[in-house]
């Protein structure tokens, strides 16, 4: 995978964002179809090394995205991984990645226009770039 | 147990400016405790240098070994013996005592520390870690009730804290910090030696410390 | 063994029309590891699976590929087929051609399509087997607390057949605040004696009285508990525990100004005064109830005050009057229980700021802006009512951190997440019932004690139950036991153990791990591996992006 | 005798109780009216700002996936229960099916029906995303060929050929030995309260209309001119806590509040007022809650009685301002009536098939020591069929009923 092919990669809990992915798809609501969505049990099992080897094999975007931070089944999952994301934010910029081109997302399994507004986000900033 | 922290990028990447292929060694022990040189630091650490190396025509190579002890010789060269050879550097993620074992047993390729070792400490909470002894080699531990005034007060005083005591015990330097001696005071209050605090003790000879130490086991 | 994957397409009764699905099986043959690539029109129907499992049973495929939509409830269809044909459940790796790839982008996503099946693909060549097995409970139950709570659970869990172990320094708690409850005719001193004597009797109960919990070690369905009674220490192994241990009141004394011969006294004294009529030298004119001072925001302050009130309005006929701000009427019947007291000539004054307490001449003064009349109120009465605010019982601090669980924004047990209410706690067997919760009416706290009852019949009637066995594993010669991954669970499954190389590492339980993998993605040393979703599998997937068609 | 239960009504609450009934053993019917379980709150919005707000919509969502993939409970969708006979330990439920033209198992909502289906809006139509049973249904007020004319166009395209216009209603016979009614409620008809316009001016909408709004765009626009509402009202018990429903639904102070956090979290320029009578606070970690509220929010003491529309489009609120003891005149873009819940009309015919009675607002009544025991034995209540409460309750109630069915099936063995 190479940086030019501006490839999205979505870390999704499957509690919530996951659910909000197939319910966008499934009212036929239209995104980028260069996001790539991967299936976790919690947004907490997202750890650091996963978002650099994304970057290191050419994603151009990585979106970790798990459920509110009250309503986690797994209490601390989401809290968890937003603080491992802003790390993995300010290794990124030591390397001059610094577009914002990791985010963290809260969604709830109804949100599917949330979903499809950060992943248009998402791919309008890496085609900025 | 030995804490230490990564250096910032920059100063690695400087480091091994000039080298294409390198390996980066992590060590099981202590800094994996400390997260800062364990197998994760080093997928970490590697990754990052991959990145910063990506704009570059011929980007870095990068092996990837983690030992189980970086101060034991015999378990440097079983994980790393017939790793050297396909590198031009060696980036050790060990403590101070790992780098140099790895640099005195593969003399011939350069080897840097990508960790700053820190001092001797415990954890303070999940993740944080904090300075428990400085390795003076003349423990004053019994007289002070368990609580080192030479690591844990800031000037390092031996004979009861000094005037500067905020209101609250807090340190005169560092406001968030509690004065040891305080501590001191208080813990040994609880035990009933105070006595221990009316004695007047030497300073510390610290020129009398040859360098480096040495232990030799009776039995060796 | 080698991986031999066979990957089942499946292209929703050829409605998916924008994808090739030629072009995706020729190129779908040449992945890795890939011997077999099968195209079908509908895969969720029997007459789709028939053909898969036949299809599984030439090459001897030992891995599963399933591309087609997201329904989740096929996958443990195709599981059990999976498990029909002796492959382990396992072995299945989904990918979503439908919901995420075809419905949701214009124009051709035969890539998009291809690069989806091909991250299953990778994905598929590491799974590893997982075994199923029954883990034994105990079917013991811990009752801690003697309360109304408390003894009604024992009851309940008696009423379901399983066995409990009720501790309380005194039987009793806070139904001494109540005169009498509205619509019930039993007083709440009957109430209290009929459930004595039905404990007493009941032969599942077992009663130690001045005990309480000093340590309690192990997992949901093996909890071994040491109970302190006095100096003899007792250590008992239960399946299940549920704190019943009640709740605290206090009158804050910045609020009442609270002086020995100013006749400001507490729900409990009015009730103890109400029946015993003596207690007053002369008949009270009139009596004032506070609230909303301390708390503005609990139930059981309003549902005393207004069953007190017309007790005194019937039993004295004296004046009330109720100062209040916004008064909490979500339970059950306390409208009707609001209304019928109006209608006896309880009179209700609403204040925006609090109102100004004072003595005069042995009586008490209020005084405050009452807002439907708009103008200043002073009110002397004989005897001021004052608002308790709720607490939690000392020792919650001390219990909540001893078993690694947390506590409210007010103190009180059980987490403020949403997954956890009604009563259950972050981890798993440990229950929490009544006014140690928080705040809460009477018919809350019987629904909590019933769901209590049944969440743990479920989890111990059958005696077993089912686990996936180390599904999330600690690797013990990796594990450095820096008890990172002990202090990050948030369900406390993970506790320390000596292994038989005499070495200290982390274990994780099976029964009380909830599968959530924040403590395989922390490990410092690599130490933990999620089985499905473990780190080779997850970086496979990334892998598969974008690799050259 | 294989223990089994009878659920009736498949909302949050019923499928609580279904839940926990299967997981304690016990063999399940959940027998549901709409062609989709799920009930009122599958259709809700979650009202998270930044941090969740505890409105536990997404457990709804959660518990839909539980009881779809629970191997003991079976679902019976567009059924009622038409007769009970027998008692305790082995009734015999008699389950009206209405007919489904389309079947559940054999529909893989493909869409191609509805792709080509004439009418519009179509007939052919999913009731909702996340409905289970997944299948498309057939609305047979709009569709063509329920209506006389000869139009097959989607039995033809459907690949797996799961639309059958010939299929006719079933009867069916359960033997169950406990019942739990978990019907649910009705939201109040806010046309009840003429002077307050709901229904005559389009910018005047219920919370039930918000929480639609809300699940299918994600943001709140002006029904009128779908620009953003700077001025919005709530009106605090529309329909509770008045002259013929003397109870409080428990839910709406909460609603309101949430709705008010997110609407001012989503554009913060928007002003926010809340009229209320007693606003209703208690409640795990709402405390909390309130004090955000009242920084952003202004609450108004007092419920206004009329709502007129002024030549610009702006809505003119009359109340009483309990505070200055006046009565105020105030224009807002948008105003939200929180509506109440309110019994079901159709109890009269339940409670005449199960022999329970009805409480005096029309609710089913309970014994006075248990919120889930009827005046018959083994048939018990669960959720807002008993009484209003908002979803974590009702959950807790659904469980509540599971146990006690579960105590009298142990005894009566």
């Amino acid at each position: 995978m190479n940086r030019e092919d501006n490839k999205i990669v979505a870390f999704c809990c499957e509690h919530s964002a996951y659910q909000a992915a197939n319910k966008a798809g499934r009212t036929r609501l239209y995104y980028p179809d260069n996001v790539r969505i991967i299936r976790v049990p919690c947004a907490g099992r997202v750890d650091v090394q996963h978002i650099l080897k994304a970057f290191e094999k050419g994603a151009a975007g990585v979106l970790v995205m798990g459920c509110q931070e009250g309503a986690c089944q797994h209490l601390t999952g989401s809290t968890r991984a937003k603080e491992r994301v802003k790390y993995a934010e300010s290794l990124l910029k030591e390397v001059g990645i610094d577009g914002g081109e990791v985010r963290m997302v809260n969604l709830a399994p109804d949100m599917a226009q949330r979903f499809i507004r950060e992943v248009k986000e998402m791919a309008e900033k890496i085609e900025g770039r | 147990m030995i804490i230490a922290q990564r250096k910032p990028l920059e100063e690695i990447k400087n480091m091994l400016s000039g080298y294409k292929n390198i390996l980066v060694a992590g060590c099981r022990t202590c800094v994996t405790i400390c997260w800062a040189g364990g197998e994760k630091e080093v997928g970490i650490l590697s990754s990052q240098l991959k990145l910063a190396s990506s704009g570059e025509r011929n980007g870095l190579s990068i092996l990837e070994a983690t030992v189980e002890r970086q101060c034991e010789k015999e378990m440097v060269i079983d994980e790393l013996g017939d790793k050297v050879p396909e590198v031009e550097a060696i980036l050790s993620m060990g403590c101070g005592a790992g780098v140099q074992t790895v640099a005195d047993i593969f003399e011939g390729k350069p080897v840097f520390p990508a960790l700053n070792t820190t001092f001797v400490g415990m954890p303070e909470k999940e993740g944080a870690w904090v300075e428990m002894c400085g390795a003076c080699g003349d423990c004053f531990l019994d007289r002070s009730g368990g609580i080192c005034p030479v690591v844990r007060c800031a000037k390092g005083l031996l004979n009861g804290p000094c005037g500067g005591t905020r209101r609250g015990g807090k340190c005169e330097i560092d406001p968030e910090k509690e004065c040891a001696w305080v501590l001191i005071y208080r813990r040994l209050e609880k035990q009933g030696r105070l006595d221990l605090m009316r004695k007047y003790y030497e300073p510390k000879n610290y020129r009398a410390v040859k360098r480096p130490g040495r232990v030799k086991a009776a039995t060796a | 063994m080698q991986v031999r994957i066979g990957i089942f397409i499946c292209d929703c009764g050829k409605s998916l029309s924008n994808i090739d699905f030629t072009k995706v099986r020729e190129r779908a043959e040449k992945f890795q590891d890939v011997v077999y690539v099968d195209l079908s029109s509908s895969l969720c129907l029997e007459e789709g699976q028939k053909n898969m499992l036949s299809a599984i049973r030439e090459p001897d495929i030992n891995r599963v590929v399933i591309a087609g939509c997201s329904s989740e409830l096929k996958e443990n269809v195709f599981g059990k087929a999976l498990e029909e044909l002796g492959l382990n459940y396992n072995f299945l790796s989904l990918a979503n051609i439908r919901e995420q790839c075809s419905w949701t982008h214009e124009g051709d996503v035969t890539d998009k399509a291809l690069e989806l099946i091909r991250m299953a693909a990778n994905k598929a060549r590491f799974l590893q087997p997982v075994e199923k097995n029954y883990i034994p409970v105990n079917k013991e139950v811990l009752v801690v607390g003697g309360g109304f709570s408390g003894m009604k659970s024992a009851l309940e869990l008696s009423g379901l057949g399983l066995r409990t172990t009720l501790l309380e320094a005194v039987l009793g708690g806070k139904l001494g605040e109540f005169e009498s409850f509205y619509g019930i005719e039993a007083t709440p001193e009957e109430m209290l004696s009929s459930m004595r004597k039905a404990v007493a009797g009941d032969e599942n109960i077992k009663v130690l009285t001045s005990a309480e919990v000093t340590k309690v070690e192990g997992q949901a369905g093996d909890f071994t508990v040491s109970i302190g009674r006095g100096e003899e220490k007792v250590c008992q192994s239960f399946g299940a525990i549920i704190f019943a241990t009640g709740y605290m009141t206090e009158i804050l004394p910045q609020d009442f100004q609270l002086k020995p011969d100013v006749n400001i006294i507490s729900q409990r004294k009015l009730v103890e005064m109400l029946q015993a009529p003596g207690e007053f030298e002369r008949r009270p004119r009139t009596i004032g109830f506070v609230l909303d001072v301390s708390n503005e925001n609990s139930r059981l302050p309003v549902l005393s005050t207004l069953n007190n009130a017309l007790a005194v309005k019937k039993r004295l006929g004296s004046e009330v009057y109720v100062f209040c701000k916004s008064l909490k009427v979500d339970s059950e019947g306390v409208e009707k229980l609001y209304r019928e007291a109006r209608e006896r000539g309880v009179v209700f004054l609403k204040f925006e700021e609090r109102p100004r307490i004072s003595k005069e001449d042995g009586r008490v003064r209020v005084e405050a802006r009452d807002l439907l009349l708009g103008e200043e109120v002073t009110l002397l009465c004989d005897f001021l009512v004052a608002e308790e605010k709720v607490l939690p019982p000392e020792g919650t601090e001390a219990l909540s951190s001893m078993l690694n669980i947390g506590t409210d924004s007010g103190g009180f047990y059980q987490d403020e997440n949403v997954h956890l209410y009604p009563v259950a706690s972050e981890r798993k067997g440990i229950f929490f019932v009544g006014g140690c919760k928080g705040d809460s009416d009477f018919t809350r706290i019987s629904m909590d004690i019933s769901s209590a009852a049944m969440s743990i019949y479920k989890l111990l009637c059958p005696g077993k139950v089912m686990v996936e066995v180390e599904k999330v594993k600690v690797e013990s010669e990796r594990c450095r036991a820096c008890l990172t991954c002990v202090r990050v669970c948030p369900h406390g499954a993970i506790q320390m153990v000596r292994v038989d190389t005499e070495k200290e590492v982390a274990k994780i339980y099976d029964l009380a791990c909830d599968g959530c993998g924040i403590c395989a993605a922390i490990c410092p040393a690599k130490a933990i591996r999620f089985e499905g979703y473990a780190d080779e599998q997850i970086l496979a997937e990334v892998e598969a992006i974008g690799e050259s068609l | 005798m294989e223990r089994s239960s009878l659920v009736i009504g498949g909302g949050v609450a019923g499928m609580a109780a279904a839940l926990m009934l299967a997981d304690g053993g016990c063999q399940v019917y959940l027998v549901e009216r709409e062609p989709s379980i799920g009930g009122w709150a599958a259709s809700f919005c979650c009202k998270a700002t930044e941090v969740c707000t505890k409105c536990s919509v997404c457990l709804v969502h959660q518990k839909l996936n539980e009881v779809a993939s629970h191997p003991r409970i079976s679902i019976l969708t567009n059924s009622t229960v038409t007769g009970i006979t027998g008692k305790i330990g082995n009734f015999r439920a008699e389950v009206f099916q209405k007919r489904r033209y389309v079947s559940p198992e054999r529909c893989i909502t493909c869409g191609v029906c509805a792709e080509v289906c004439p009418t519009e809006p179509k007939a052919m139509y999913l009731p909702f995303p996340e409905a289970s049973p997944y299948s498309y249904v057939v609305d047979e007020t709009r569709c063509l060929r329920l209506k006389g004319e000869s139009c097959n166009l989607c039995q033809e395209r459907c690949p797996t050929n799961a639309i059958d216009f010939r299929g006719r209603s079933k009867r069916q016979e359960l033997s169950v030995s406990t019942i739990i009614v978990a019907t649910g409620f009705e939201v109040f008809d806010a046309r009840e309260i003429g002077s307050l316009g709901y229904r005559r001016y389009p910018n005047v909408l219920t919370g039930l209309d918000l929480e639609r709004i809300f699940n299918r765009e994600g943001s709140l626009k002006l029904p009128s001119n779908e620009k953003e509402p700077q001025k919005i009202a709530f009106i605090q018990c529309v329909g509770s806590r008045d002259e013929n429903h003397c109870y409080c639904s428990q839910a709406c102070c909460k609603y309101a509040m949430r709705f008010a956090r997110l609407i001012k979290y989503q554009n913060p320029n928007t002003e926010v007022s809340i009229f209320y009578i007693d606003l209703q606070t208690a409640g795990k970690g709402f405390a909390e809650f309130y004090e955000e509220c009242k920084e952003s929010i202004r609450f108004i003491r007092g419920v206004p009685v009329e709502i007129l529309e002024v030549h610009s489009g702006e809505l003119e609120v009359k109340f009483e301002n309990i505070l200055e003891g006046k009565v105020n005149r105030e224009t807002f873009d948008l105003v939200v009536l929180s509506v109440g819940m309110v019994p079901r009309k159709d109890s009269w015919d339940l409670a005449r098939i199960l022999g329970i009675n009805l409480g005096e607002y029309g609710f089913f009544s309970i014994q006075p020591l248990d919120s889930t025991e009827t005046n018959v034995e083994g048939v018990f209540l669960a959720g807002t069929c008993q009484g209003a409460k908002d979803i974590p309750d009702s959950i807790a109630h659904g469980m509540a009923a599971a146990k006690r069915a579960t105590e009298v099936l142990a005894r009566c063995k």
